[in-house]
């Protein structure tokens, strides 16, 4: 849909099989000039492999691969145009830091005065001057990656690929990398895909983020977008954390108007915006825990009362679980706000920043 | 606009990619190729020939294996190798085993002693053979020095009793090739997840029963490594038996190695010692072979 | 011209003969560069063999003369001598006439033998009979009959060093001895399996199983340290070929004093000749070539031959030397082969394969002594009959 | 606190006190110094009895020092040995030794890294049935293939030379060392390896520029496993040679087989414990490297 | 200082070092029965030997530890009454899980209808009785570290020891898990120590938090005082996720009020609870990034003009980062209130919620 018109990396029905495991299949995938894009999903869905066939490291089995409109199919992986920043760093340990950033070059044959001017404009970039003579053992997690980063940055690509770049990290050297990468691409506007299953990382970072199961690319859009109007139960679970509250029931049109039950509970949709056309019968209610207020009165479509099971302070916020008839509900609220384990509430949210799943898991 | 991308860049040829290291394995492909399987095809065919000094080829159907299975000499032989083979591979990975779990006991003198179980393993079986050769006679080694100590009924002397003189190869088999089985053992100790140990003690189970429950089991892909080592040497058992030995007295202690050696070259009848050593890959394939695809073929 | 020249003579006595093939060559301008392989034959010929299958022969080479070189000869390897003998009349002076039939295959000669073996022989030491007090014995079975009273002396009896070729080579004479020529030559000869096992043969077992019983201790391994203890009066005797002869010399001992030998157990009055021979591999190099035919007329020189036999302890393989110098024992063995009752030894009769089986056979039935004599003369006549 | 006080006047402190001689101690020492001894007897009484005179040798007891120091046995077995004509005992086989075991280390450990590192990398199709076909290749007898490899050499033209053999040692040291290297490869990160592919590094490159500066324990293990292994050699040495090229075990077994009257096992130990110095020493000084190379990998299934 | 009447757990000047590196100095705990500690600290701070030290899996330097009022510096683990909780669950591989389970119960001689009774109820709570002859290979990671708990569960212990349990698993298994202990430990009442690194496990499951560093407690409260109230820099940076603002600059009094100013920026301080008597010299404001309001207008003590440099939408929050005078600042707001990149907006905040501390670190 927002495919670029002239794209940067283009995927054609990419297919890759490990031996008799099929991994992708028939993938597509547009990505426009100096885009950000994040491919996030749980752990074996196929987000390193793909960025592998697009590195060329992996032999695919069918499709095509296209950078900067060239067919780079068969193409060895120094001649994409690509740079590839990994989990592990990947720094070659014996060398220097420099030597890891002039590596590339040497073997390209670049001369010398170009390597130099190319380290150091990378070094300025990265801020990492002072650890050039460094071996990578002599160097910090944060320092690694950065000159992860370089090594990629020195070679003067087109598309930058990250494999989980930030996963070995803490947390805090985390949140930092995060918002220097982030001024990287606003500084460099290179194209770049950005694997994590972290979707902090994903919805702070990406323009588009691709969200994938199995090898399938099950929603493509903005952060945002996938936050808000996620396209199936699968996307709307991964995404937000703590994750979002499921409710099994039916959906069921009385008097004209629609509304989702079960048990006792009873959640009327009238606010709610279908992706299609309802129809009745069993269907699964989804709320962020973010979206449900407590004990915050009136106005809004739903409300009901609700038993705490437990509180969790989390700092600022404190995330209460709820008993709501045979529902566990849990719901984000201010710390200060918080109400005490066994204690009778008050909830209550608008349908319309909820989500309804058919049967087949997808929204409607 | 993907058709004004979908020229250019053909599939290559599947042969010329990686196509260096295609060329870097020719080695390995040559010797798996021409020496290993060519080499064994060519003994199979010629196990079927009359061949004397030369081989030639003129086919006597099975009468090889026929007159190896009636000859005494080869029965001994493969009644050897399996004593010895069996007893020096549970021999050597128990001492070895042990061996490494007292050494892993944060003892002190740790490489002294590593050192001192691990040096005969760098001396070739010749030396072994005739170092215990020595140790052995009956005349001025051991059973001499204990009956000179006064203890005159004392008898010992493995190398010249027919049905004890494979244990006496045993023991210098032993004294050469534990203390690598001990370091690869030690190895595969280091190896095991610290937590396991502070596991089992929070638990409350006695050393020992970890060692033997717990971690033996997780040891398992340095125990198939040694099986390997242990298990290639042990068919390959000969010149220990010719230094230390010659395969005597009589021949109590002939392997089939030596069998295949002495009918090929000194009997002078290719063709029987091609059947016998037929009859070894026969054994060494169908313990190997399905083993072996199981560990390197199938995975990865 | 340098020509490598491999065999497997290494105890005391034989590298001291070689020691003359060497001098004698050297002296001719050539150099003889020596590939000694210890270990005897068995693990000699093997090397031998692949160098010269495997396209390195070497400039000559030691094998019994017989049927060990067959193969090699048939498939071209090896060079043809019948020039260098016509010119040198081998045909004449080879004497007896059987050991260069032995080096001639389809009527061409391959070989030079250099020296006459023979295995028939009793080697006593005179002082261990002294110290059990009896004499010492003039056959097999008064030998046989001592040998109780040298066990309670705290000696060996008979000597029997553990390699396999020994204990076979021990039977053979047995058979010789105890059997006799015509039974000798039934077996090996014509290969008759049924006679191998008949009655007559079982005598001979018998007398084995003797030998047996009176090697029991022997904790040695070559022959020349089984030699030795018969040297140092440590055993009795050794059933030994007359190669034993140059042991006792190195070590200074007299025969007839200090040691007795009777050829053929005393019992038998032929005696078999082998013996080895130099075989010349096929080479490229035209020097090297001369200097193999200089080579083969040196081995066959009267005077080397001389040199050579009296140190090995050998019969010379020319009638037409003199020697004088033998000595006792030598000349008991001359004497049998003058009166020309020589039979061929089982290195001509036998191929290696047979005679492997055999020495398997009985160096199993030496070690055993639960082998019963009956199953291993069913399993010799199973070799016999099989035998080529 | 008023508790915690009532707690803190009593009871034990500090590290938990540890008996020098505590029955596990006495066990643990008590085996390894028995078996410590097991493994020494035969090395000393190799060099005891290396250092005895003949007489002495014959008479007393093998397990009692020498009352008389010589090292003429020594002398005798480095220099003056004889094996047929030949009277310059270890010596000569000391070079040839040398020449021998150098390249052939050289070259079957080249040969295997390359090896292990392709088949660890670059998989190709087929790579791993060869890989297969070279393990079970490792159990076969040498002496079943003593005779095609004579015939291939032969082919080849290079029988009895030296590149012959070292191109034996370098067949049958692949099997074993392959998979050694191979463990090892596969244990380094992958990601390595393809970081230096987009870096535009090629097959060779990525060896030499990545792989061996990160392999050094692996190559500890392999050189001290191969120069054991060939020095060690005696089958290959002597069939695959020719006398002025004979390593130095063909010449220990000459010297220890040519009996020249009564064995000199005085000479006999020295010529053993000459033959075994050389492995001996690397295995003195780089055991623990050994070790820890294991450890490093090697034994990765 | 809430140091329990009848401590369940009690530690006395428990020294160690390894060799010459002395990784904890004379540290004192008190914890009480039934009281969940959470040991929280960055890598290597010596979270884990202490852990190791109360189970008695090392030998103390110096010292004394108690647990439930018997001295057990010198016993063996396993009669210490404690239960151990690893983070790469050190399950046996080759037994069933049942099997591990009763491994050591079977060791120590307990009769089996004892074993099956304990592995029945350990299985109950755990809900993990349909994998009970399961090998840990064949189970997921969640399922691999309730064996792990119920192994300890099993033993009947009175001090549960647990050395971070989640760090293996994906977040949404954890936060998952993080709740299922929270219920357990409200099931069970047992003693519980915890060792983290993650502060949300640490804020939602402890009623006291142990901040650690370099072998020193340097706080032990309550998650809400640790989180409000921290004693001293490292704590406040420490806790809290995006971190707390630090702003280096002068605590200043004029006209006899207190305030805190670099360059342009003065932040009166009159609102702030000062912890000591404050004197004029460098000093370091910290404010927590959800504490700063965005152009919410009036009402605060403080405000200024920042411009927007960065923005990362994290689902419902988005984090800004932006530009104070020579200072950067992050600030979480809502994601529908999230200003535009380079816009300008008014920030401001009450600097009650703030921190400051002096030049020693430790909180004015
Ligand atoms: N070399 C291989 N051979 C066979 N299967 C493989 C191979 N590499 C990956 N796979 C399988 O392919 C699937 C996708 O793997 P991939 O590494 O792409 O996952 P991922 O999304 O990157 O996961 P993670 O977040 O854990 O890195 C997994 O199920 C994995 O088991
Ligand atoms: N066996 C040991 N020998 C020497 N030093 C050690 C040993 N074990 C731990 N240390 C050191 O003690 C310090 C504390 O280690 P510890 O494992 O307790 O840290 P931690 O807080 O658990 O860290 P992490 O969060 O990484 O698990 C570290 O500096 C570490 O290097
Ligand atoms: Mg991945
Ligand atoms: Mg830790």
């Amino acid at each position: 849909m927002s495919a670029a018109a002239n794209p940067s990396v283009s995927i054609q029905d990419l297919t890759l099989s490990f031996g008799t495991v099929s991994v992708l299949q028939s993938l597509n995938l547009d990505i426009a000039e100096g885009e950000f894009i994040v491919l996030l999903g749980p752990s074996g869905c196929g987000k390193s492999t793909l960025l592998n066939c697009i590195a060329g490291l992996l032999d695919i089995s069918d499709g095509r691969i296209f950078i900067k409109g060239k067919n780079v199919t068969w193409e060895e992986p120094k001649d994409r145009g690509i740079g590839m920043v990994f989990q592990s760093y990947a720094l070659y340990p014996q060398m220097s830091v420099e030597k890891n950033l002039s590596f590339g070059l040497k073997v390209a044959g670049t001369p010398k005065e170009e390597i130099d001017k190319r380290i150091a404009r990378a070094a300025e970039i990265l801020q990492i001057e002072p650890l050039l003579q460094r071996k990578p053992a002599a160097l910090s997690g944060g320092q690694r990656q950065r000159v992860a980063i370089g090594r990629a940055l020195v070679r003067d690509v087109d598309v930058f690929l990250f494999d989980e770049p930030l996963s070995n990290l803490d947390a805090k050297l985390r949140s930092e990398l995060r918002v220097e990468i982030k001024r990287l691409h606003q500084r460099l506007a290179n194209t770049m895909i950005y694997v994590t299953h972290d979707q902090i990382e994903a919805m702070t970072l990406a323009d588009r983020i691709a969200v994938m199961r199995g090898g399938v690319i099950q929603q493509l859009d903005a952060p945002q977008a996938i936050y808000n109007r996620p396209v199936n139960r699968f996307v709307a679970g991964f995404i937000g954390s703590p994750g979002m509250n499921f409710i099994d029931g039916r959906l069921e049109e009385v008097d004209g108007g629609w509304r989702f039950g079960t048990g006792d509970l009873i959640v009327p949709l009238s606010t709610y915006g279908f992706d299609k056309q309802p129809v009745a019968g069993p269907a699964v209610f989804g709320v962020r825990p973010e979206h449900i207020g407590l004990n915050s009165g009136s106005g809004w479509p739903f409300s009901a009362k609700a038993a705490v099971d437990v509180v969790e302070p989390m700092g600022s916020d404190t995330l209460v679980w709820l008993r709501l008839g045979a529902q566990s509900l849990s719901v984000r609220v201010p710390s200060e706000r918080a109400p005490q384990t066994g204690s009778q509430v008050e909830i209550g949210f608008d349908p319309m920043r909820a989500s309804l799943f058919g049967e087949d898991g997808s929204r409607l | 606009m993907a058709s004004t991308m979908s020229s250019a860049a053909k599939r290559p040829s599947r042969l010329f990619r990686n196509l260096s290291a295609k060329i870097a394995s020719v080695p390995m492909i040559l010797t798996a190729l021409v020496v290993f399987v060519g080499g064994t095809l060519w003994t199979v065919l010629y196990s079927f020939t009359n061949s004397r000094l030369l081989p030639r080829l003129k086919f006597v159907g099975l009468d090889q294996y026929e007159r190896l299975w009636a000859t005494p000499r080869w029965l001994v032989s493969i009644e050897n190798l399996a004593i010895y083979g069996v007893l020096s591979l549970i021999f050597s990975l128990v001492i070895g085993f042990v061996l490494a779990a007292l050494l892993d006991q944060k003892i002190r003198f740790e490489d002294t002693f590593r050192t001192i179980f691990l040096y005969p393993f760098a001396l070739s079986f010749v030396v072994t053979g005739v170092v215990w050769q020595w140790l052995l006679n009956p005349d001025f080694g051991v059973q001499a020095v204990v009956r000179s100590l006064g203890w005159e009924s004392f008898a010992f002397d493995p190398l010249y009793n027919s049905s004890i003189v494979i244990y006496g190869v045993l023991i210098a088999a032993l004294w050469q090739g534990t203390g690598f089985v001990m370091c690869l053992m030690l190895a595969g100790l280091r190896g095991i997840d610290e937590d396991i140990w502070k596991a089992a003690r929070v638990d409350g189970i006695p050393a020992w029963r970890t060692y033997l429950f717990i971690v033996l089991p997780m040891m398992r892909p340095v125990l198939i490594t040694t099986l390997v080592i242990i298990a290639a040497g042990i068919v390959k058992v000969y010149d220990l038996v010719v230094a230390q030995t010659s395969g005597g007295p009589g021949i109590a202690s002939e392997v089939p190695a030596k069998y295949v050696y002495d009918y090929m070259f000194f009997a002078q009848n290719l063709g029987q010692g091609f059947a016998a050593s037929t009859m070894m890959l026969l054994s060494v394939a169908i313990i190997i072979v399905p083993w072996a695809y199981l560990e390197f073929g199938r995975r990865r | 011209t340098d020509l490598e020249v491999t065999h497997w003579w290494t105890s005391g006595g034989e590298a001291a003969a070689v020691a003359e093939l060497a001098k004698a060559f050297d002296a001719t301008g050539n150099k003889w560069v020596d590939g000694a392989i210890a270990g005897s034959g068995g693990t000699a010929r093997p090397i031998m063999i692949s160098r010269i299958t495997g396209g390195d022969p070497m400039g000559a080479t030691q094998f019994n003369h017989g049927r060990q070189a067959e193969e090699l000869v048939q498939a071209g390897l090896m060079r043809d001598l019948t020039d260098i003998a016509t010119k040198g009349k081998w045909t004449e002076v080879v004497r007896p006439k059987g050991l260069l039939d032995s080096c001639t295959i389809d009527g061409k000669i391959y070989c030079v033998p250099v020296n006459i073996h023979s295995w028939q022989w009793l080697w006593l030491s005179n002082e261990a009979f002294a110290k059990a007090g009896v004499a010492v014995p003039k056959n097999w079975d008064e030998y046989v009959a001592a040998a109780p009273a040298l066990e309670k002396a705290g000696i060996v009896p008979l000597a029997v060093g553990g390699q396999p070729w020994q204990t076979s080579g021990a039977f053979d004479v047995l058979l010789l001895a105890v059997g006799g020529t015509d039974a000798f030559l039934k077996v090996y000869k014509d290969k008759d399996g049924e006679f191998a096992g008949g009655a007559e043969i079982a005598k001979v077992f018998k007398a084995a199983d003797d030998a047996r019983k009176m090697s029991k201790g022997t904790n040695v391994q070559d022959w020349n340290q089984a030699t030795n203890m018969v040297i140092t009066g440590k055993a009795g005797g050794q059933i030994m070929g007359d190669w034993a002869q140059g042991e006792f010399q190195v070590a200074g001992k007299v025969a007839g004093k200090d040691y007795t030998c009777l050829p053929g157990l005393g019992m038998s009055n032929a005696l078999a000749t082998g013996g080895d021979a130099f075989y010349f591999p096929l080479l490229k190099d035209a020097e090297k070539a001369k200097a193999q035919e200089v080579l083969a007329e040196t081995l066959l020189d009267p005077k080397t031959q001389v040199a050579f036999n009296l140190k090995k302890g050998s019969l010379p393989v020319r009638g037409d030397v003199d020697l004088n110098s033998a000595n006792d024992c030598m000349k008991k063995g001359l004497d049998i082969l003058a009166k020309g009752t020589v039979i061929p030894w089982t290195d001509q009769l036998l191929s290696q394969d047979t005679q492997k089986q055999k020495e398997d056979l009985f160096s199993e039935f030496f070690a055993k002594p639960d082998l019963t004599v009956e199953d291993a003369q069913k399993r010799f006549a199973d070799i016999v009959s099989s035998a080529d | 606190m008023a508790m915690s006080q009532t707690l803190a006047t009593d009871g034990p402190r500090g590290p938990k006190p540890r008996h020098t001689f505590s029955k596990r101690n006495i066990f643990i020492y008590g085996t390894l110094f028995v078996v410590a001894v097991y493994y020494l007897l035969p090395l000393y009484v190799m060099v005891v009895t290396s250092l005895k005179g003949m007489p002495e040798v014959r008479l007393g007891n093998i397990f009692s020092p020498p009352l008389e120091i010589t090292f003429e046995p020594w002398v005798k077995a480095w220099a003056t040995a004889c094996t047929g004509l030949n009277c310059d005992g270890l010596s000569r086989g000391f070079w040839n030794s040398v020449r021998i075991t150098v390249p052939s280390v050289i070259l079957s450990i080249a040969i295997a890294s390359v090896n292990g590192y392709a088949l660890a990398n670059w998989r190709f199709k087929g790579s791993e049935l060869f890989f297969t076909i070279l393990i079970i290749g490792a159990f076969i007898p040498y002496q079943v293939m003593l005779y095609p490899i004579v015939i291939i050499l032969r082919e080849i033209g290079l029988y009895g030379s030296l590149s012959g053999l070292v191109i034996v040692h370098s067949i049958f040291g692949m099997p074993i060392l392959t998979l050694l290297f191979r463990n090892y490869f596969a244990s380094l990160p992958e990601e390595l390896f393809k970081a230096a592919r987009v870096d535009g590094a090629g097959f060779w490159s990525i060896y030499l520029r990545i792989m061996l500066p990160m392999s050094v324990p692996i190559f500890v293990v392999a050189v001290i496993l191969q120069i054991t292994g060939i020095w060690n050699d005696f089958l290959f040495g002597v069939v695959y040679t020719r006398p002025e090229t004979y390593p130095m075990t063909v010449q220990l077994n000459n010297i220890v087989n040519s009996v020249q009257g009564v064995k000199e096992y005085n000479v006999n130990m020295a010529a053993t414990l000459l033959t075994g110095l050389v492995p001996l020493v690397v295995y003195f000084i780089s055991g623990k490297l050994f070790v820890r190379g294991i450890a490093a990998g090697a034994v990765k299934g």
